[in-house]
C-alpha cells in the first residue's frame, strides 16, 4: 500500500498537513451524515467520503490567494480543504443563518468566494463553463491564477465539457478540467455510459493534453496538479481524470445496490488516509499517538461545528427577499 | 376500487402501453438498472429489458433530442427527466425541435413523445433542483401540457399522453409521487383538455393544477368551517386548457382565485387569471386573485422554503380578499 | 439633437461603456471581424481589439456560461446572441446560474452581465428563427429584463443595463435595428424599471414594449383621427415592471390593450393585462384586450407571417372592443 | 485535376448521374440566387454551391428506401440529391402552398419525409441529436438502415455533437456523422473557433473511427461514405470530416469580404463538376454535346421549377393555424 513517494522533497509539516485535511473531511462527512440521520440536515447530500485525496492533494497545491477553485454539488470536501470554516459549512447544511451561504444553498451550494471557492453547483456540468469563465477573467486582467474545476465521471458526457475544453484550448486559459472518476454516477457505472473507458483521450480532441491519475494516493495528486498548474499558468489548459471511488452511495438516499460489498472493501483497503499514514509512519514522520491527537482534534472539530449549527439562529422570513438583486 | 400512489399509477400507465405498443420505450437517467431516481419506473426494467428501458448518459440535450428523432421516424418514446429543473438543458429540442417540426415541415412529420419527471419544490433542494416551470411548456404552441395532481389523473391522463401523435410534456412532483387515490383495475384514459372539478361549490373558484391541488382541497375544507363552499378546478391539462370549464365555474360563484406553484411574472397563472378577468368580467365580484409561489429562487431554509410556496392559508387570505371579508 | 438609428444607439453605448470602463468586454458570434450579424458592433473590434472584442465558436451554452463565469469573478462581459432564438441553448446558464448564484451563495456573487441580441421576428424567417421569447426571461426572478424600442432608450438603457450588478437580459430586434430616432450627443441613462408615456392621451391606455410600439403609435394615429385619444405607456423594462406608470396611465383612461408580441399564453403580456385586471377593477369600463402574437409557430410565407403578428389594425379592432365600439 | 480514380468499376449511366445531380443543384442554386435577387425568395438563403460533390457522392451511396438523410439549413443540395421535386423545392422558396413544406418552412427547412430527408434544420448542431434518434429507431427495429447527419466546421463545437457521438457510440447506432468542412462558420475561418485542425482526430474521444475526405471529388465521397455505410449498417457509426467549399457567401446578405479572391479563384479550380467531367471525358465517357445537354437540361428544370412556383398559389391565411397539432 505505502508508493514509492520521496518524502524527502517535502517538509513534514506539509504531509501532516495534507494528512490532517483529510482526516478532517472523513470527519466531517461522518459527522454529517449522522446528522443527516437525525434529520438535522435535509434534501439531497452528497458526501466525499473515499475521494478526500482528490480536493486535498489537488487544492494543496494551489495558492488561493491567487487561484480559485469550482465544483459540483458533492462540495464539502473541497470547500474544507480550502480552508473554509467547518462552522460555517455545518450551519449551512442546517439552513441557519450563519451558514456560508447563509442558509440559502445547503449542502449543494456552499460557497466561500473570499476564499476562491465558487461553489457548490447542482446542475450536472453547468460549472464546466463557469469555471473556464472564470479562467478568461484571470487572463484578462493578466493575473498569475489558475483554476481548477472538478466534475464527475457522469458529467463528462455533457456538451458543456465539449464547448468548455475548446474555448479554453483557443483562448488559452489557465484552467484545469479534472474529471474526479468515481466511478458512479448516481447508480450507473461510468463503462456503460462511456464509449471510452480512460478519458485522459478525451483532452487529444481539443489539443489538450490528458493524464490519468491515482486519486488515493494525495502526493501523485498534489504532484500531478502541481506540474498542471505550472502548465495552465502559462495558458495551456490541462485535462486530469482522476480515478477515485466513493464509499457511500450517491447521496443519503442511495443504498448503493449497484456495486458489490468486494468492490467497496477492494477500495477501502486502499484508503487514501491509510495509504498516507503508512506513508508517513514508515518513514518515522508520524507516530500513533500524534495521528490519534490528530484524529480526535477532526472528531473535536467536527463536533464542534454541529454546536454552532445547532446553537445558530434560522434565517428570518424576511431574508426570504434579500439577497436576489445586488 | 384499488387505492394506489400516484407513483404507483405512472408505473401502470408506462407498464400497460408499453405491453400494448411494442413502439413505447422508455429513456432517461438511471430509468433502467436503477429503477428510477424515484422508483416511477420500479420493475419495468426487469419487465422489458435494455432494449426497451434505456439508461442513458447525463446528456440532456442529447438523449432528449434523440428521444425526438426517434419519435419523428415511428417510435413513441417515454423520456424521463430526473427533475424538470434539468430540462433546461434540453428545452431547446423541445421548443425548437419537437414543437416545430410538424409545422415547418408542412405537415408531413408527428411526433408522439412523452417528456416527463417531477417538476416543482420538494424539500430541502434550493434555487437549481425546486423550480416549477410548467409556465414555459405552456407559453409553446405545438406542445401538450399535461399537470394530474391525483393518482387516478396521472394514470388516466399518462396513457392518453402516450397515445398522443404530440410532444407531451408531463408534469409530476416529487411529492406527490406517494400520494394515494382510488384507481379502477380495469383500463380507462383521461381525456387530455378536460379539467375535472375535485370540489363542487357555490361560493369561490379555486382553479389549481399540480401539487397545490392538496393546499386547495385543505383550504377548502377550512373555508367549508366558516361556511363558505369553494369550487375546486383541477385543470390537469394547461395545453390546450379548458377553457369552459373554468368559466362555467367563474360565472356560477362570480369569485376567482388562480393557484400555481409558478412564479408569477408571466405564468400560466397569471394567463388564467387574465382569461377568467376578462371573459367572466360581467360575472366577477371582485378581481382575480393569483397565489403563486414568491417571486424570489427557492432557499434552502425550510421554513423559508415552505413560505415560499402556496398553501392552505394563503389560499383562504385570497378567498377572504375575493369575498371582501376581513 | 442628432438623428440615429436604434442599431448606431446600441453602438453608441457599448462603445462608451467600454471606453468608461476596461473590464467591459463585448463576446458572441462574429461581433469581431465581422462586425456583428447584424452590424451592431460594428467598429468596436478595430477600437478596442480582440482582447476585448471577442468572436466565439458557435457554443452558446459554452460562451454564455463562460461569460456568466467571468462576470462573477470581475469582470463586466456583454454577451451578444446572434439572435435570442438561440439563446435557448443557453437559457440553463441563465436561468440556472446566472439568476441564481447571488441567491444561492447568501448574497456573496454579483453577476453584472448582459445578454443582448436581437428578438422576435424579422422577415421570412420561419418557426425557429422567430420567437419572441421575453416571457421566458421574464418569468424568472433575478433577472433584470429590458426591452427598449426607440434608439433612445436603447442607448440609454444599454448604458444602465451594462453599470448594473445584476444579469441583464436585453431585447432587441431585427426590424427596430434601422428605425432613426433623436438621440443626445451628450451622456445620459436611461433608469431600469421605468416605463415611458410615448403618447400621453385619455380615452384609452395602450401598454407596450419593444417592437409593437411602432404598431400601437400608427394605431394611435388611426384612433386619433376617428376622435380616439390613446395613450401610449412603453414599458421599456419588463423586469423589474413599473406598475404605478401602468395603473396611473389606466385609471385615468379607463380601459387598457395590452400589446405584446410574445405568444399568449403565460406571456408577459397576460401578466400585465392581469394585473391591471386586478389592480384597476374598480376603475374599468370593460375588460383589458391583449393583443400578441397568435398562438402559432411562426410560417415562412410572407403574408402568414405578418398576419400572426400584432399590428395596427388588430390594436385598433381591441380598442373598438374596450370602448364597445362596432 | 483528374483525380486517380479506376471508372471501370462503376457503370456509365452511374458516372453521369453523379454529374447530372450535380450540375442540377449548380443550376438550381443559381437560378434560386437569381429569384432572391429579384425578391421572390426572401429570408436567409444559403446556398450550396462549389459543395455539390459532398451530398451527390454521399446520398448517392444510399438507398433511401431504408436510409435516411439529415442536414443543417443549407439544404438545397441535399434534398435535391435526395431525388426531390425542384418544383416542390422552389415553391417553398416561394413560401407556396405547393411547396414541399406548403410554404411554412421556407429555404431553411425543407422536407420530404416520403423521400426520408429530414430536413432543413436551423439551430445549428441541434439536428445532430435529431439524426441519432432516427438510428436509434433503426437499431430498435431491426431495420437495414443508416442515417447521413450532415452539418458544418462551425457545428462540430457544439455540446449537441459530443452527446451525440457517445450515445451512438454506446448504443452502437448505425450512424454517419458528416462535417462538411467549407472552412467558413458565417464569416470565420474555422481555425479560430478550434482547437484542431484536422477534426478526423475528434472520432478517437469516442471510439468512433475518423476520417478526412476531400469533398471536391465526388467519387471520393462516394467511395468513403459507401465504405461508412457498410461499417454503420453493422451497428459502428462513423464520423467524416469532408473538406469542401462554398463559393457565395454564408448567405444571399453576406458579401464574404472575409476571404481573398485568390482562396476563392483556387477552389473554384477544383470544382467537383469540372473535376467528374473532365474524367468522364478522359475517358471517353461523356462528350462535350452530352454534357451541354445535361446542363441545358439543368437550367431547364431550374426554369420550370421557377415557372411552377410563380403560378403557386399562396397558402390562405386559414392555413395559418392547421399543421400545428396531429
Ligand atoms: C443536468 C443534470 N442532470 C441530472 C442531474 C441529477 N444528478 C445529480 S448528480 C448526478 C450524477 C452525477 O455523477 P458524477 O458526475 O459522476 O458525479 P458524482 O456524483 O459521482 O460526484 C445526477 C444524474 C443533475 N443534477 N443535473
Ligand atoms: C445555435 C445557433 N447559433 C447560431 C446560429 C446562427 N448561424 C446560422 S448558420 C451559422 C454558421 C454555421 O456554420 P457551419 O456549421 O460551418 O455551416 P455552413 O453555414 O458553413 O454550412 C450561424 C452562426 C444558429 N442558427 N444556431
Ligand atoms: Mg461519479
Ligand atoms: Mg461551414
Amino acid at each position: 500500500m505505502v508508493k514509492d513517494h520521496d518524502l524527502k522533497k517535502y517538509s513534514p509539516e506539509f504531509l501532516k498537513k495534507l494528512l490532517k485535511d483529510m482526516i478532517q473531511i472523513r470527519r466531517f462527512e461522518e459527522k454529517s451524515a449522522q446528522m443527516y440521520g437525525l434529520q438535522k440536515i435535509g434534501g439531497f447530500c452528497h458526501l466525499y467520503i473515499g475521494q478526500e485525496a482528490v480536493a486535498v492533494g489537488a487544492i494543496n497545491s494551489l495558492d488561493l490567494a491567487k487561484d480559485h477553485v469550482v465544483t459540483a454539488y458533492r462540495d464539502h470536501g473541497h470547500i474544507l480543504a480550502c480552508g473554509s470554516s467547518p462552522d460555517a459549512v455545518m450551519a449551512e447544511l442546517y439552513g441557519k443563518a450563519t451558514g456560508c451561504s447563509k442558509g440559502k444553498g445547503g449542502s449543494m451550494h456552499l460557497f466561500d468566494v473570499e476564499k476562491h471557492f465558487w461553489g457548490g453547483n447542482g446542475i450536472v456540468g453547468a460549472h464546466i463553463p463557469i469555471a473556464t469563465g472564470i479562467a478568461l477573467k484571470i487572463k484578462y486582467l493578466e493575473e498569475k491564477g489558475v483554476v481548477l474545476c472538478f466534475f464527475g465521471d457522469g458529467a463528462i458526457h455533457q456538451g458543456a465539457f465539449h464547448e468548455s475544453l475548446n474555448l479554453a484550448k483557443i483562448w488559452n486559459l489557465p484552467v484545469i478540467y479534472i474529471c474526479e472518476n468515481n466511478q458512479y454516477g448516481m447508480g450507473t457505472f461510468y463503462h456503460r455510459v462511456s464509449s471510452v473507458k480512460d478519458f485522459a483521450v478525451m483532452g487529444s480532441a481539443y489539443n489538450i493534453p490528458g493524464k490519468t491519475i491515482d486519486g488515493m494516493d494525495v502526493l501523485e495528486v498534489y504532484e500531478e496538479v502541481s506540474s498542471a498548474a505550472r502548465l495552465a499558468r502559462e495558458g495551456n489548459p490541462v485535462f486530469l481524470e482522476i480515478k477515485t471511488y466513493r464509499y457511500k452511495g450517491h447521496s443519503m438516499s442511495d443504498p448503493a445496490k449497484y456495486r458489490t460489498k468486494e468492490e467497496l472493501e477492494d477500495y477501502k483497503r486502499q484508503d487514501p488516509i491509510l495509504i498516507l499514514k503508512s506513508m508517513l509512519e514508515q518513514a518515522e514522520l508520524i507516530t500513533e499517538e500524534e495521528y490519534k491527537q490528530m484524529d480526535a482534534e477532526a472528531k473535536e472539530m467536527s463536533a464542534r461545528s454541529v454546536k454552532f449549527a445547532e446553537e445558530s439562529p434560522e434565517p428570518t422570513i424576511n431574508q426570504l427577499y434579500e439577497d436576489i438583486y445586488a | 376500487m384499488p387505492i394506489i400512489t400516484y407513483r404507483e399509477a405512472l408505473r401502470h400507465a408506462m407498464d400497460e402501453e408499453m405491453a400494448r405498443d411494442g413502439k413505447v420505450i422508455l429513456l432517461g437517467e438511471e430509468v433502467a438498472q436503477y429503477q428510477g431516481a424515484y422508483k416511477v419506473s420500479q420493475g419495468l426494467w426487469e419487465k422489458y429489458g435494455s432494449k426497451r428501458v434505456i439508461d442513458t448518459p447525463i446528456t440532456e440535450e442529447g438523449f432528449t433530442g434523440a428521444a425526438i428523432g426517434a419519435a419523428m421516424a415511428g417510435l413513441r418514446p417515454i423520456v424521463e427527466w430526473m427533475t424538470f429543473n434539468f430540462s433546461l438543458q434540453a428545452i431547446d429540442q423541445v421548443i425548437n425541435n419537437a414543437a416545430k417540426y410538424r409545422y415547418m415541415s408542412g405537415g408531413q412529420i408527428k411526433t408522439p413523445i412523452v417528456f416527463r419527471g417531477p417538476n416543482g419544490p420538494a424539500e430541502y433542494l434550493a434555487s437549481q433542483h425546486s423550480q416549477a416551470l410548467q409556465s414555459f411548456y405552456a407559453h409553446c404552441p405545438g406542445l401538450v401540457v399535461l399537470a394530474p395532481a391525483t393518482p387516478y389523473d396521472a394514470k388516466g391522463l399518462l396513457k392518453s399522453a402516450i397515445r398522443d401523435d404530440n410532444p407531451v410534456v408531463f408534469l409530476e412532483g416529487e411529492m406527490m409521487y406517494a400520494w394515494k387515490g382510488e384507481v379502477p383495475e380495469e383500463e380507462y384514459l383521461v381525456p387530455i383538455g378536460k379539467a375535472d372539478i375535485k370540489r363542487p361549490g357555490k361560493d369561490v373558484s379555486l382553479i389549481v393544477h399540480s401539487k397545490p391541488l392538496k393546499a386547495a382541497q385543505d383550504a377548502a375544507a377550512e373555508l367549508a368551517k366558516a361556511g363558505i363552499d369553494a369550487e375546486i378546478v383541477d385543470l390537469r391539462s394547461l395545453r390546450p386548457l379548458d377553457e369552459k370549464a373554468i368559466y362555467d365555474s367563474v360565472k356560477k360563484t362570480g369569485r376567482c382565485v388562480v393557484i400555481d406553484e409558478s412564479w408569477p411574472v408571466a405564468s400560466i397563472g397569471s394567463w388564467v387569471a387574465w382569461l377568467v378577468s376578462k371573459n367572466c368580467f360581467d360575472y366577477l365580484d371582485a378581481p382575480v386573485e393569483l397565489v403563486s409561489s414568491e417571486d424570489v429562487p427557492m432557499p434552502y431554509n425550510h421554513r423559508l422554503e415552505l413560505a415560499v410556496q402556496p398553501s392552505a392559508p394563503k389560499i383562504i387570505e385570497a378567498v377572504k380578499k375575493v369575498m371582501y371579508l376581513g
